[in-house]
């Protein structure tokens, strides 16, 4: 039976439907690797069907390009270091713009021997050369950026606004050139200046918010693909890129909800971002090098742990905790995790200041243990929950003897795998002193009131998602 | 004037006094019948209330009392009169014989029916309540450490372990007082409904096993075959030993009130435990326990006070008082005439309390 | 019906469907799967290698062409393999300890 | 400028998308009005789209088609009596599925007087016509039994499954021989089958469950909306036959959820219902005639009063959901809505039950109010919750000579707007006796631990949803 | 490109898509608003409409044919108008009465 | 054995005597010392202690002590000796002038600094905090209604309103037992951090402007102008007028204790209202308090007590015991030798308990 045009185009439906039940697998942990596979599935059944199409017809190219890929591909993927992921994304997403702008330009040559040019192809590959080289040198930039080969500090001038917006209006008015007229000089002009933009565009972010740029680097490759698509009238390039380019920035969005960020700001770097108010906390955290989490990330490890201990302080009381806390340690507790309170003498403004609070929220007295009872526990623990305590987990205490709070005993929290900081802000506890632990490897902060971070994690724990 | 030694509280406040004679009932009050409950003569003689002597406030149409009345006040009673009040008696009796030979009618408020529309009326369970409460007050401050858990820089205090026998209304009342004290609360009653309302408040119930459920009629408990009561006894034994402090209510209606806490019991408990036994007028449900008195024996402290509503006396005369007027209210109607009674057998209620004149 | 439609008309239609998809299909992603899903997005962004298949694959376009294809073969080939086995690395990571 | 297929191509994309903009506006209470104006637009455009086409040249009896449609529509639209809201839309269901039964006809004469016919259009045909005529008789039972003309009691008999199979599969093979031969008497007889199958699907499913029925139908109709597409190569009624098809499936099930049914056991009606578990005390509701409700519907309606009256009773002290209340009241007090806490005397177990619980979680003194203090409150309520209380406020004490509790004192809960019972069965309280309250017409049921309910409301008011 | 595809695959593209549409875009939906949902989207399965238009709109199809296409648009307008201002009324019916 | 009338407690309990011992000290203990909290010289002896009579319990290298010692206490020590306890006095002191005088090294524990580190040393915090907690249990017991608000059928009882004047480590104790019982809690102090601390223990705090902060130095208050100590009284009368149980723990270091609940306050209270006057021994913040007594002025009940915690003798004991073991342990050195004591003025926490030689 002859592989027709219609039987390729089933095949891509296929594929799309796989790529699509694949992202769908990848927003829960329980179906991610399912999600993925289901994915590599769509990508197989892609190729396959496109190498049996009538106008491939040599292959030679194509084996050495398919294979040198997989190989470098391959390598490349297993040799690198978990710390350095995002990098390599960034790198790979370069790739797929490069490949955008070639296959643009590849197209165009062809079409042009075949005298099978018009405006509305040529636009379309304008779109896809454009935006695929923004994605090329965007990634570039950022890959630097991360890599460490380029400050990843924002770099910011007078009049950067002013300059983008000209270079993008040159930039679709030699875009508009070339549709009308096919001029090879104005499809390399046009692109030379796509190229600009990608580095314009992602030089003045910040290193904080390159996750971000990535996702939204992401979104750009999608939409280059889609306009490929468009050029070779083909389905599956359409509907793939559509759905990643929307779904990169959908998934930005996301990001920068997560991270109390403006989306405005992070995409056009540095939009008002000097006078940023409102993510203050997380910024001077980001600036001293002490890392902030989302209570979905602390959800996420405290969901799977086999022990969860928790440290409440002054702060729980003033925010009055207590309740949501129990609510908390229920809930993991139904899930099969162990939690356990860790009361320091003096945590909190009085003697027993802890009990009292924890007592009325009706919190078991046998999950409620004293320093020394539960300090040799801290080591074999996946995740600390510090609920607004501060001096009576800092390390300072022993590590330090110029320190106010030099010689008290203190609830060895750092020794866990993990420990998530519930406070408002930056500000030391009671004792004045900085806390030494915030700048621990294993260690996030989660600012906002300690009720309404606990009240988020409860919520999330109960569900939502469908 | 309650006239028992200890007794502080008083069958009316000037609050439900003013609501009787707003119903047109004249109210007369012996002077400094209040006092120690915290209600001047001045907020009666304010609310409506003639003040009078001894003499004059128990002849009277309808005499309203808290404890049991003697002999002499008896004597004072008005012949054909209405009384209502608690008769500390069970079956024969003397003093009511003879307010029955004075042709009175005598209402015995602990024959009160436990029914719903009873409930607002129903002395035993008000001042059961009161009792319940203040019994943990005295516990605790008669125990030598802290009831709640105390994580401090001095060191730890562990949270007391209280045991609560019995959880009827002041049961469940010490159950939750001890637990709001931040003690690490137990119970124990034989009526297995109880359970879940033990847990209902937060406590631990205890389970034993009897062979037998305790639930007698009404509500109440029944007492327990030989068998049983020897079973329980042994089952809650180790149970106890383990507890810092221990608060015992179990009553069964005109039966001497059951031995859960045996003197093997009080001896392995650590020194300075507690024992508040809020039976001890019926017996006691540790034999060690003196009524009326608060001993020590084997390093124990036995609280064997009777008397626990007269030492929270301003609301627990208010109690009792509204209580009373909710009876009251029943039983008679208004008509130009003032006040009328009702005829008191004629509603379920009056006719339960009503001792019959046989009797 | 009679008339047949544009081509690139169908293109819009299955455009526009497919953004309202990706405007859904990643609502409500755990926050711990950002950095997995970015990966396989990009794994699977590496479809434009269809496109540089078709360019590579047609000696009719003759050789620079064809020698273009094949760069961009290359360039897609790495980023779909590489985008999958990394998602697939960061996915074991995240493999449940227990149970 | 002339009006081409493509212009009318772009013109029914727009109205697809203003389809999809209105559903997703339905969703939630804030964007449902504009959800509907969309959509309303949305139909707009596509029937003029459709009125300029070259193949609509006559349009006597399309005027009077659409303008008798229009007044009867809003005819029946504006008299009809909210609480027939129900049947309304089952009839008019039948009307979209008789309408796709005679396009699909109608098409199928035109092409054959045109000699257009082929097999994969009569196949396209007899998938709209089965499909419609389907949801033709199916929604004219639903309608006769939500209407009372027919018994809503399901109507059950030996081997229903295996005669529907029987029937389904006969139908499946008229219509393979419609499809190759073009024959006249296997159209109706298939279309006479399919309409038998709507009634003997829709029979078997009991009065409670109609609301997913409608919905199910809704989703029929849809499905033959979408064979109308393609029978018509219409892409519009493709997009939106789709969609509406695949939301109303999803529809149905979300209700199933909501209602605790199984969507097997509602759609193919009566599977192994009669043994039913766990939706029992819904059930057993349903037959006395007391409604139950959904937690969201509770929160709903919570969220907008002025004043929501709490009523604890002992089932609050057994589910321990004093905590869980705390914070539902803080969470509405945040909303601007007044909440109190009544107190009946005799409530829970002993005297001051109630209090010592409200007072472990905090609830402050003034909001917890006895008696005699809020009954003169409630006529002004909007909203009462009774959470696990049931003699305390039973009208039969004032109401029912005969009722042990005749003479006690209620707390007058019954005079409020709306009143949702939070317990966990149809069981009655501490006296034995039945709940008058229950049958009133303002009272809800919501079945559950009060802790777990209370809880879901809580879920409810942070959020959720995107 | 070279050949055509059939118009039927092409539809069947539009239909898979609109199917995950379907899908999603009413996930999420609060409680309250199942019936007015159930209502707008039995107003725009009113749709086939178009359909009827069609069949009612071709003089050449014959009288026949034009009849049934009258009662069916006749049948889908009546839906189409009801179905709409009855979604309407409900959702009035939804107005909050605060602020 | 503690000689004051009405001490219970004990400076070492069994549990810190073994440690002691572990750590090579020979520890003697007066026999019947600890009884009376509820630690029987059994369990000394068990622990490795010697017991002796009174004087040779004195004659010791190291004298642990709780309260001040009288004259004759002074005579049995052993010159040269070190002292450990409490002074109970500020400035110039006839008894510690005589135990210097024997050469004696004298650490008042009065003057342990209030740093982090000091915390677990601290006997003023750990007994203020047993006094806090005691001191709401007396109020409760003394108080003729219940604490919680409880609606039943006989009528509902209003939450008592309690005003904790003093918001150190005795009156948040306060604060937070109160609240326990179902309090209505109010709490009022001069340092404005405490705002915050209040709130803390779900109570309310009460605001005052006076134009001046009472802030002193290392955490403690201090006194307050005359112009501000009036506007002070003014301003919390009407607040205290409302109260029916008032707590206060005010106290400023080695100044007499404000006066902050007056006379006209104490007449405008209720009939049955209680106040608790833990600053008694400094003079009182209610000038009608007599310490170590209970008296009834204008129908309220003053509890002048001025050692409450001697009420909870065992776990004050304990407490007492472990903040003494805990500055031992800085004290001292191990060698082979047995423990061998430090500088003490190295230490910055001896250095500053250490009664300088001057004095
Ligand atoms: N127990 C006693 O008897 C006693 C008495 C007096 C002093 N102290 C001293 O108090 C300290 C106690 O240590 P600790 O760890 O309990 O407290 P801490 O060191 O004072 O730290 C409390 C932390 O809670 C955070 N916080 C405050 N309000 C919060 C809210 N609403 N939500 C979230 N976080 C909040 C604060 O950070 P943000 O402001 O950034 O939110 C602060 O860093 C010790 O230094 C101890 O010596 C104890
Ligand atoms: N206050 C006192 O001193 C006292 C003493 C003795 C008796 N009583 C009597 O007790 C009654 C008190 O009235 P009430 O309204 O408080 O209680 P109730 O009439 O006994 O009703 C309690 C309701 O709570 C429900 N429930 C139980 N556990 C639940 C849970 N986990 N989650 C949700 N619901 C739960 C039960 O229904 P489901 O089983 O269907 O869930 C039950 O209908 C009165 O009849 C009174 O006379 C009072
Ligand atoms: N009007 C009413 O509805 C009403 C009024 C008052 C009480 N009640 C109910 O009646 C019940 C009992 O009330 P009460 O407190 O007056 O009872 P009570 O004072 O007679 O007895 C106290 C408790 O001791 C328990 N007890 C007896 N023998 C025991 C034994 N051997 N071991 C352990 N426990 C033993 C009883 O079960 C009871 O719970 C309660 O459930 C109460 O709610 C109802
Ligand atoms: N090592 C430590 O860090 C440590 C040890 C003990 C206490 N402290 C802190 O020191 C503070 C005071 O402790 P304390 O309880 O021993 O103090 P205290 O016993 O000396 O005084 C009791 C309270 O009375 C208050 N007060 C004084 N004058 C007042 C007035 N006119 N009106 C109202 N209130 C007045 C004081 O502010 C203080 O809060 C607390 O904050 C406590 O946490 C710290």
């Amino acid at each position: 039976m002859e592989f027709t045009v219609n039987h390729q185009a089933l095949a891509y439906l296929v594929a799309a439907i796989l790529f699509i039940l694949g992202l769908k697998g990848l927003t829960h942990p329980a179906s991610a690797r399912r999600g993925n596979v289901y994915a590599m599935l769509g990508m197989m059944i892609a190729i396959v069907a496109t190498l049996l199409a009538r106008e491939v017809q040599s292959y030679g190219f194509i084996i050495a390009g398919i294979g040198g890929g997989a190989i470098i591909g391959a390598i490349v993927a297993l040799r690198i270091q978990m710390t350095a992921m995002p990098q390599l994304v960034a790198a790979l997403h370069s790739f797929v713009g490069l490949a955008a702008v070639l296959v643009g330009i590849g197209t165009f040559l062809h079409h042009q021997t075949l005298g099978l040019l018009n405006a509305v192809l040529m636009g379309e590959i304008s779109a896809g050369v454009v935006i695929g080289a923004i994605t090329f040198t965007g990634s570039i930039i950022a890959f630097g950026k991360l890599q460490g080969l380029l400050s990843g500090a924002p770099v910011k001038f007078a009049g950067q606004h002013l300059l983008n917006a000209v270079i993008a209006i040159v930039t679709i008015a030699l875009a508009v050139h070339f549709a009308m007229t096919g001029s090879l000089l104005s499809l390399a002009l046009m692109t030379l200046l796509a190229l600009i933009i990608g580095v314009t565009l992602i030089i003045p972010i910040g290193g904080a918010d390159m996750p971000v740029i990535i996702s939204m680097l992401n979104s750009y490759s999608g939409w280059a693909a889609a306009a490929t698509g468009f050029t070779l009238h083909n389905n599956l390039l359409i509907i793939v890129g559509a759905i990643v380019g929307c779904s990169g920035a959908i998934l930005s969005f996301i990001m920068c909800k997560a991270m109390n960020r403006s989306i405005i700001n992070v995409v056009f770097g540095g939009f008002g971002s000097d006078g940023g108010t409102g993510d203050s906390a997380g910024a001077q955290a980001a600036e001293k090098g002490i890392k902030s989490a989302a209570v979905e990330d602390a959800v996420y490890w405290m969901e799977d742990a086999g022990r969860v201990i928790i440290v409440p302080g002054y702060g729980m009381a003033v925010s009055q905790a207590q309740h949501a806390l129990k609510e908390l340690s229920e809930l993991l507790g139904a899930r099969g995790v162990e939690v356990k309170f860790a009361i320091h003498p003096v945590a909190g403004r009085m003697p027993g200041h802890m009990n009292v609070l924890l007592a009325e929220a009706d919190i078991p007295y046998d999950q409620v243990l004293e320093m020394d009872e539960i300090n040799p526990e801290f080591p074999s623990t996946d995740v600390v929950l510090v609920v607004g305590a501060n001096d009576v987990v800092n390390p300072a205490a022993k590590e330090d003897k110029t320190s106010p709070i030099y010689g008290m005993p203190i609830l060895e929290a750092g020794r866990a795998r993990q420990v998530y900081f519930l406070k408002r802000s930056m500000r030391p506890g009671y004792s004045g002193v900085d806390n030494l632990l915030f700048y621990q490897d294993n260690t996030y902060l989660v600012f906002g009131d300690a009720k309404d971070t606990i009240e988020g994690m409860n919520t999330a724990l109960k569900g939502g998602g469908h | 004037m309650e006239t028992r030694p200890g007794e502080t509280r008083v069958a009316s406040t000037p609050e439900v006094v003013k609501k009787l004679v707003s119903q047109g009932f004249t109210v007369i009050v012996e002077s400094g019948a209040g006092l120690r409950a915290g209600y001047p003569d001045a907020d009666y003689a304010a609310a409506g209330a003639s003040l009078s002597d001894r003499a004059s406030a128990y002849a009277v149409d309808l005499l309203l009392k808290i404890r049991r009345p003697d002999e002499s006040e008896v004597a004072a009673m008005q012949a054909g009169g209405l009384y209502i009040g608690l008769l500390e008696s069970c079956g024969e009796d003397v003093i009511v014989a003879a307010m029955l030979a004075k042709k009175m009618r005598v209402l015995g408020l602990e024959r009160m029916p436990r029914s719903s529309r009873a409930q607002s009326m129903d002395v035993l369970s008000s001042q059961s309540n009161l009792a319940g409460y203040r019994a943990v007050l005295e516990a605790a401050a008669r125990y030598g450490r802290f009831f709640p858990m105390m994580m401090t820089s001095a060191g730890s205090a562990k949270p007391a372990r209280v045991v609560v026998l019995g959880a009827g209304v002041a049961g469940l009342q010490a159950i939750a007082t001890a637990r709001r004290l931040g003690a690490d609360v137990y119970a124990y009653d034989v009526r297995p409904e109880t359970r879940e309302q033990i847990l209902s408040l937060g406590a631990k119930p205890i389970d034993l096993d009897l062979g037998e459920s305790g639930a007698g009629a009404g509500g109440y408990a029944r007492e327990l075959s030989d068998d049983a009561k020897a079973r329980q006894q042994a089952a809650l034994a180790d149970e106890l030993a383990k507890a810092h402090v221990i608060i015992t209510t179990a009553l069964i209606p005109c039966r001497p009130a059951p031995v859960l806490v045996t003197e093997e019991v009080v001896k392995r408990l650590r020194p300075g435990s507690v024992i508040v036994d809020l039976a001890a007028a019926s017996g006691g449900n540790c034999p060690l326990t003196v009524a009326d008195d608060i001993v020590e024996r084997h390093g124990v402290t036995l609280v064997g006070l009777t008397n626990f509503p007269a030492l929270i006396p301003a609301d627990a005369s208010a109690f009792y008082a509204r209580n009373l007027l909710n009876l009251i209210e029943i039983m008679i109607e208004r008509s130009d005439a003032g006040p009328q009674l009702k005829d008191l057998s004629a509603d379920d209620i009056t006719a339960a309390m009503l001792v019959p004149a046989a009797a | 019906m009679p008339e047949a439609l544009d081509p690139s008309l169908i293109a819009l239609y299955v455009f526009v469907l497919a953004c309202f998809i990706g405007y859904w299909v990643i609502w409500g992603v755990t926050p711990s799967l950002h950095t997995p899903l970015v990966a396989l997005t990009n794994a699977i962004s590496g479809i434009v290698l269809i496109g540089a298949l078709l360019v590579a694959g047609d000696p009719q376009a003759g050789l620079l062409v064809q020698f273009i294809g094949f760069i961009a073969v290359l360039l897609a080939s790495i980023n779909v393999f590489g985008g999958f086995l990394v998602t697939h690395r960061m996915l074991s990571m995240f493999k449940k300890k227990k149970k």
